[in-house]
């Protein structure tokens, strides 16, 4: 009932099973990366970042990814799979920061050692938190466009899913930038769910009841390019922000139809994730706590972002060290 | 008509074999082959825990179903009483209240789905579906999106070991017996039956057909209320979106354990065999490190093959 | 006089929106007799078995339970005073088996609350079906009964309440002769212990044969109480239609038949039917008779295609026949099926939706539907074959037994059918229905058609058919000519007593 | 009542069926709308609300034919995912408009044909057969996506979704269109009399001569099809597509179906009445947006909303059956 290529995934996979010991050792490490879901690009780029990581000190990524999305129940099932696995290591997105907790001390408990990574983990041991600030990102982003206003006009917010935290702290983050803005008048905040048909939907009929719209801060890029499309289906002009910095959202900012995105560095965080869990199975020292500074992607400096994928390589170790 | 001898409970059993028991044991069959660790006490104990809260939902399930329904809200319901029981633990400290305050919201969705599919005859589907609706924004009302963490005392509960199994096995053993008790000798079980079979013959017969079909659903939002346990329990938090879309595993489930949406016909053991199955498939394809997307793709192959062997079964 | 009647309604009233259903009937049964209830579909028989079980409230009457007035206001109340009824549509839950359905309602309680005691309740099914000499095991399910047996099950349920009063409507509709001797026995049984019966029926034999008295309702009203022995068919007959109806169902038989319309040769089928030939021409009217499950709707499934054929051939007007019922409808052929409310009509959709429906394709070859097209056609159908109906948009639901079966008759001629395959045309259908029924098949056959018909009442048989086949156990076993068709003949070869 | 008058009276249903309360109930949504809110009755808010239910109307009318036979298709949702993708990444790799057109429908009626040979050639139930294909398209989607997003389209193709005719979105011309072809469709010709049939009883269906297979076998492929055409229509409106575009599609279609009066047995319905449950749908999202209602509420207001319109239907209706 498998189709062929997955059939040789199956051997594969029973090879690297059979062959692997299971202690540590100097090269081919088996990092378990676990992102929240499949179709969200951010999370791609993460997995990108491991394998290029991966690659580049010779360990071997497995990647585990809910098959609903950012489903709790499944993520964890998976850590208990890979718990009877015991791979090397883990680098961690928990699909919720306070539901996977268990899991992460199940992981504890195996002895496996686990670099979180995005979202960090309320509690559990963790080798190292590498990850962007989600605050600040909103803080900045917001920041930048309110100013490209004038720092006066009406302001709407697209918000993500309800029940992440991201999203939840990078619109605390705008809503701290706009106390700096007091001309500005914040219309509505009403849910995208992450969808960028629904956010454009939304946007459709937010346009409808205000006919004076200056902003739009989205809280993913997402969103933010559906609400640019809604902005063009009526004739209307509006400075729009994201956050994540995808292609497009990069593509879009060359057009200059979005204002800005935040870099949430999706693919430096799979890259350094990796790393670290990479070199602290080494014994060589590791960062306890990367945080990124949150920086834009503007027209002045898109052409450092304007790479295709598959072009990216994670940059040395030391060069984190010198970001900071 | 010979059909007389088909029914002899033995020949019965193997006539009502559903696709999903050879399905079940191929896949056995290869995961074992392939991978070293799948047969493993441990893994096999991961398997069992990670279908204990499906389970508890199918159970249901399958006597909602036997009665021509269906019960949509059953995820959104697990994810609302979920969070009420984590707030009500958080608040009193009392396993004990909490559950039942779980088990209570569950039990007014059903009473609320019952009623209006029974005795207001809407359709079950887009009832539930709007009720779906309700507890979802409740939940997200109640918590604002955040999860609530409970402390370790329901942790503790939920892996405490007794004769070689953890609580939450034992649960779901329980239940099993007694939704098979409940089916095979009671009368509500036999009604549940002639309800989706013949709903006239009941009333006739003097039975308040009514009643007991909306006790089917509250049994169904009651149930979800008791894996809103379990699954708290494993997230040691209640969250606003844990059980979303579960409702579809649990009518897969019980679908291709053979029950039909007509004329009653359901099959209790089948419901489990197919609850498994879908564990064994995640699990397996998890212990290969199959491609996550191929998963994605596995569990909808899974359910067209064991309705596929259902039909060659019929046709033969 | 006798003691009082042990159960008496007085002046029983039901109105339904629209309807008067029962309008002021009066009618009393005593213990140990066989009350015989006549009367066309429609003419109130149903609702007032309804009230009598608590099913429907009557709006005005009393009751009187051995001379004391009693309320029957729920199936409850009536179960009270012992009351049972076998409904014709039968009240049978599918995938319960024989012993559950039995005990509906009843099951024998076990230690624990709301538990069944299993064991007790085989038991006791077991008696009553023995008592019926039905050798069915308790733990089949219901549905892969045949009708015939589900309608023992049936009367095992209504026997199993230890009813004092029992109403049965056509017990015998699904039976086949031999069963049916086995009912009456068990009946008269019954009557010697002093229980109390009202039986329902369209079939004059029974009502002479089984009744003590006769009542006849018409439009809701009560004609006429008499004793058996003042009775007389036509006189029935009459007060039951208001008109008197040829009950001999006279025909002109077919002296030389037309050219081979049907042939087949030596079929078997998927569903069981194995090594048939037989052959129809042109106007004849042709029987297959037998008990039933003897493989009779089988064949005719097969031969219409809505069964696979493994072997044999069939041929009509000349031309090899094979696939299904739609080249079925090509070639010209109609099936009247048995069971009419699932098979035959689709009861929610209008009449003139189903009278339409096998002919889509002759009535608008370019596909295009015109209702208006349609409604003129049901129209002329409604009008040709005298169908009851308020309006061609009426749902075929609200039609009588009689009136559906002419929808499905009308559905084929539109169609422009010549072979007719009638599988119990007259069953559920009242003697003024029937008999215009059989002067339909005459019609048809003197106009060049010609009928393929099933049924169980070997009268009917014997009246009807200008020859007829005998089948048993999935094949035909003879084939008599009108002038050896007798029902003792016919008999004989059904149960496989001697051949011809 | 004279026969005209009858025929009339059946006419009227046939094109409202049973959904004509609900039209009642989609009038009041609109009033109490447009009293709350004076944004509302604007030509544009009003076309707007049509366009966002045209997209949905797109997706449901498959699926009402399909739901008329008495069947089920829940992976039109899906369906519409993988079409937008193929058609999408085909239109950006060969730059034409065309062949992007052509492979999405391709694309969807492959899909709807494997469903029909599903149901109608293995003789599969319909819910959980298309249930698996659900599954099924999600994982070759993800697999063929890989997280990616595929974005930026010609602006001739672009206002299949979001260009204006005349001041009136394009979609609403298709919607149209496709509301009196399905109609005619339906009421006017012998296929639509036979798929009718169908849906009450397939046995009498079929022992009257209707090929009964071939009717279901083109009602699942016509769905497929259906689900292929809107796919376009999204892509065009979004501009975009990734993995989860299909996601939650679904269950909303299959409401509107169910909320404009046909039943799951099959048997009743209208393509009219499926427009007024797409329209109730819509409305809601609308009103929510425009009155600005907090996100955690909106989910629960639809869910009311949805049992609301069932049972002031239901009510009404038993009431003037008693009085008939």
């Amino acid at each position: 009932m498998l189709k062929p290529t997955s059939q040789a995934k199956f051997i594969f996979a029973t090879l690297a099973a059979l062959t692997l010991p299971m202690a540590a050792h100097a090269d081919g490490e088996r990092i378990a990366v676990f992102t929240k879901n499949q179709t969200n690009p951010f999370f791609q780029y993460v997995r990108l970042g491991a394998e290029s990581a991966a690659s580049q000190m010779n360990a071997k990524i497995q990647h585990y990814v809910p098959t609903k999305p950012d489903s709790i129940p499944e993520q964890i099932s998976q850590v208990e799979d890979v718990v009877v696995k015991r791979p090397d290591a883990v680098v961690f997105i928990p699909v919720d920061n306070k539901a996977m907790v268990s899991s992460v001390q199940k992981m504890n408990a195996a002895g496996i050692p686990v670099v979180n990574v995005t979202d960090r983990i309320e509690s559990g041991q963790i080798v190292s938190f590498v990850g962007a600030d989600d605050f600040s990102l909103g803080l900045e982003t917001g920041r930048f466009m309110l100013k490209a206003m004038g720092g006066k006009g009406n302001v709407v917010i697209i918000e993500g899913v309800k029940a992440a935290l991201s999203s939840t702290n990078r619109v605390r983050g705008f809503r701290k930038a706009l106390e700096e803005f007091p001309q500005v008048k914040v219309l509505a905040s009403q849910p995208g769910n992450n969808q960028r048909l629904q956010a454009l939907q939304v946007m459709d009929n937010l346009l409808q009841t205000h006919p004076q719209i200056d902003g739009v801060f989205g809280t993913n890029d997402a969103m933010a390019t559906g609400v640019i499309e809604a902005l063009d289906a009526a004739n209307r002009k509006a400075l729009v922000v994201g956050i994540n910095g995808t292609k497009e959202a990069v593509d879009a900012v060359k057009a200059g139809k979005m204002l800005a995105t935040g870099d949430y560095g999706s693919f430096l965080q799979g890259c350094f994730g990796t790393m670290s869990a990479i070199r602290y199975l080494r014994k060589m020292p590791v960062e306890a706590n990367v945080v990124f500074p949150a920086s834009l992607i503007t027209k002045a400096n898109i052409a450092a972002f304007d790479v295709p994928a598959e072009k990216l390589v994670c940059p040395k170790w030391e060069s984190l060290i010198a970001t900071k | 008509m010979n059909d007389t001898q088909v029914a002899r409970p033995l020949m019965r059993l193997i006539t009502h074999v559903p696709g999903v028991t050879w399905v079940l044991l191929m896949l056995i069959l290869v995961f074992s082959s392939l991978s070293g660790n799948f047969l493993r006490a441990g893994n096999l104990a991961n398997i069992g825990e990670q279908s204990v809260v499906l389970l508890l939902l199918a159970l249901p399930m399958t006597f909602v179903i036997m009665t021509e329904g269906i019960d949509m809200s059953m995820g959104a319901v697990l994810s609302l009483t979920s969070v009420v029981l984590a707030s009500t633990l958080v608040a009193t400290g009392s396993i004990a209240l909490a559950l039942s305050a779980a088990v209570l919201i569950g039990l007014a969705f059903g009473v609320f789905n019952g009623g209006l599919a029974s005795w207001l005859k809407l359709p079950p589907f887009i009832v539930t579906l709007g009720t779906m609706g309700v507890a979802q924004g409740l939940a997200l009302v109640a918590t604002d999106g955040d999860s609530i963490i409970v402390g370790t005392q329901l942790t503790r509960l939920y892996t405490t070991q007794f004769l070689f199994l953890s609580l939450p096995m034992w649960l779901a053993i329980l239940s099993y017996g007694a939704f098979h008790v409940l089916l095979q000798r009671t009368r509500f079980g036999t009604y549940v039956c002639a309800i989706g079979g013949n709903r006239d013959a009941l009333t006739l017969a003097g039975v308040s057909a009514g009643t007991y079909h909306v006790a089917v659903y509250a049994l169904s939002g009651a149930m979800a209320g008791m894996a809103a346990l379990v699954l708290t329990a494993r997230l040691s938090a209640g969250h606003p979106s844990a059980g979303i879309g579960m409702e579809f595993d649990a009518i897969a489930a019980t679908i291709v354990g053979g029950t039909s949406f007509e004329r009653g016909k359901g099959w209790l053991l089948g419901t489990l065999l197919g609850v498994v199955a879908v564990g064994v498939l995640r699990n397996g394809l998890n212990l290969l490190n199959v491609q996550s997307a191929v998963q994605v793709s596995c569990i909808g192959l899974l359910v067209i093959a064991a309705l596929l062997f259902d039909g060659l079964k019929d046709r033969a | 006089m006798r003691e009082p009647p042990l159960l008496e309604l007085r002046g029983i009233s039901k109105t339904f929106p629209g309807v008067k259903a029962l309008d002021d009937v009066s009618f009393s049964v005593y213990p140990g007799e066989v009350h015989m209830l006549l009367g066309e579909n429609g003419a109130g028989k149903s609702t007032l078995m309804k009230v009598l079980c608590g099913a429907y409230k009557a709006d005005l009457g009393q009751f009187f339970h051995h001379g004391k007035q009693v309320q029957i206001d729920s199936t409850a109340a009536a179960r009270e005073l012992g009351i049972a009824v076998i409904f014709q549509e039968f009240s049978l839950v599918p995938y319960l088996n024989v012993a559950q359905n039995i005990f509906l309602g009843r099951e024998p309680s076990g230690y624990l609350p709301g538990t069944i005691d299993l064991k007790r309740m085989h038991v006791q099914a077991r008696r009553i079906l023995d008592q019926l000499g039905l050798s069915l095991d308790t733990h089949t399910l219901v549905h892969s009964l045949g009708v015939a047996q589900q309608q023992m099950v049936e009367i095992a349920k209504a026997l199993s309440q230890k009813a004092r009063i029992l109403v049965m409507d056509e017990p015998t509709a699904a039976l086949s002769d031999r069963e049916c001797e086995r009912l009456f026995s068990t009946i008269r049984q019954l009557q010697a212990d002093g229980v109390a019966i009202i039986y329902i029926s369209h079939r004059m034999a029974e009502v002479f044969s089984m009744g003590d008295r006769i009542t006849v309702l018409r439009d809701g009203r009560r004609m006429a109480s008499l004793m058996t022995g003042d009775a007389t068919p036509d006189q029935l007959v009459q007060l039951m239609v208001g008109r008197s109806v040829d009950m001999s169902y006279a025909r002109n038989f077919c002296a030389e038949p037309g050219e081979l319309l049907l042939d087949v040769r030596n079929m078997s089928a998927s569903n069981g039917v194995h090594g048939v030939s037989l052959k129809v021409r042109v106007g004849e009217i042709v029987g297959l008779a037998g008990l039933v499950g003897s493989g009779r709707t089988e064949v005719a499934r097969a031969i219409f295609g809505a069964d696979r054929v493994t072997a044999g051939e069939i041929w009509v007007c000349a031309t090899r026949f094979a696939g299904g019922p739609e080249q079925a409808r090509e070639a010209g052929m109609a099936l009247i099926p048995e069971g009419r409310k699932t098979q035959g009509v689709a009861l929610t959709r209008t009449v003139s939706e189903n009278l339409g429906l096998a002919s889509l394709p002759k009535t608008f070859p370019n596909h295009l539907f015109d209702p208006r097209k349609a409604r003129q056609i049901a129209q002329a159908l409604i009008q040709r074959l005298r169908i009851a109906t308020p309006s061609p948009e009426r749902n075929v639901q609200v039609l009588s037994g009689g009136n559906q079966q002419k929808v499905v008759i009308g559905k084929w001629l539109q169609a422009g059918s010549r072979l007719f395959i009638f599988d119990e045309p007259t069953r559920g259908v009242d003697v003024g229905a029937k008999a215009e029924i059989f002067a339909l098949l005459d019609r048809l056959v003197a106009q060049g058609a010609s009928v393929l018909m099933i049924s169980s009442e070997l009268s009917e048989i014997v009246h009807v058919c200008d020859r007829s086949y005998v089948m048993k156990d999935g094949t035909i076993v003879g084939h008599l000519q009108r002038a050896e068709l007798t029902e003792e003949r016919v008999m004989h070869l059904a149960v496989g007593q001697g051949s011809i | 009542m004279s026969y005209d008058a009858n025929l009339m009276k059946a006419r009227l249903g046939n094109l409202m069926g049973p959904a004509f309360y609900r039209v009642l109930a989609a009038a009041a949504l609109c009033v109490a709308l447009a009293l709350v809110n004076d944004a509302f009755l604007s030509t544009n808010n009003l076309l707007n609300v049509l366009r966002q239910a045209s997209l949905l109307f797109l997706l449901a009318s498959g699926l009402t034919l399909v739901i008329l036979t008495g069947g089920l298709d829940l992976s039109v949702g899906a369906n519409v995912g993988l079409s937008a993708c193929v058609a999408g990444t085909v239109m950006q790799s060969t730059g034409s408009i065309g062949l992007g057109i052509v492979s999405g429908l391709l694309c969807g009626t492959a899909v709807g044909l494997v469903n029909a040979a599903l149901v109608t050639v293995l003789r599969l139930p319909p819910f959980i057969a298309t249930y698996g294909m659900l599954w099924a398209l999600h994982g070759v989607t993800y697999a063929y996506m890989a997280g990616a997003t595929v974005h930026g389209f010609p602006p001739a193709f672009r206002t299949l979704g979001s260009g204006y005719l005349l001041g009136v979105p394009v979609p609403i011309y298709l919607m149209t269109i496709l509301l009196g072809v399905g109609t005619f469709l339906a009421q006017r010709t012998t296929f639509g009399q036979e798929i009718y049939a169908i849906g009450t009883n397939p046995e009498v269906a079929r022992l009257s001569g209707v090929p009964v297979r071939r009717r279901l076998f083109f009602a699942y492929a016509a769905s497929g099809v259906m689900a292929g055409l809107a796919s376009l229509v999204y892509l065009a409106r979004l501009n975009s597509a990734e993995g989860d575009i299909g996601e939650g599609l679904t269950l909303p279609a299959i409401a509107a179906v169910l909320v404009g009066g046909a039943s799951l047995f099959g048997g009743s319905g209208t393509l009219a009445g499926t427009l007024i449950g797409a329209l109730i749908l819509t409305l809601v999202l609308n009103g929510m947006n425009l009155l600005t209602i907090h996100a955690n509420w909106q989910p629960l207001v639809t869910g009311v909303v949805l049992i609301a319109a069932v049972l002031i239907d239901n009510i009404a209706s038993r009431r003037t059956e008693s009085r008939a």
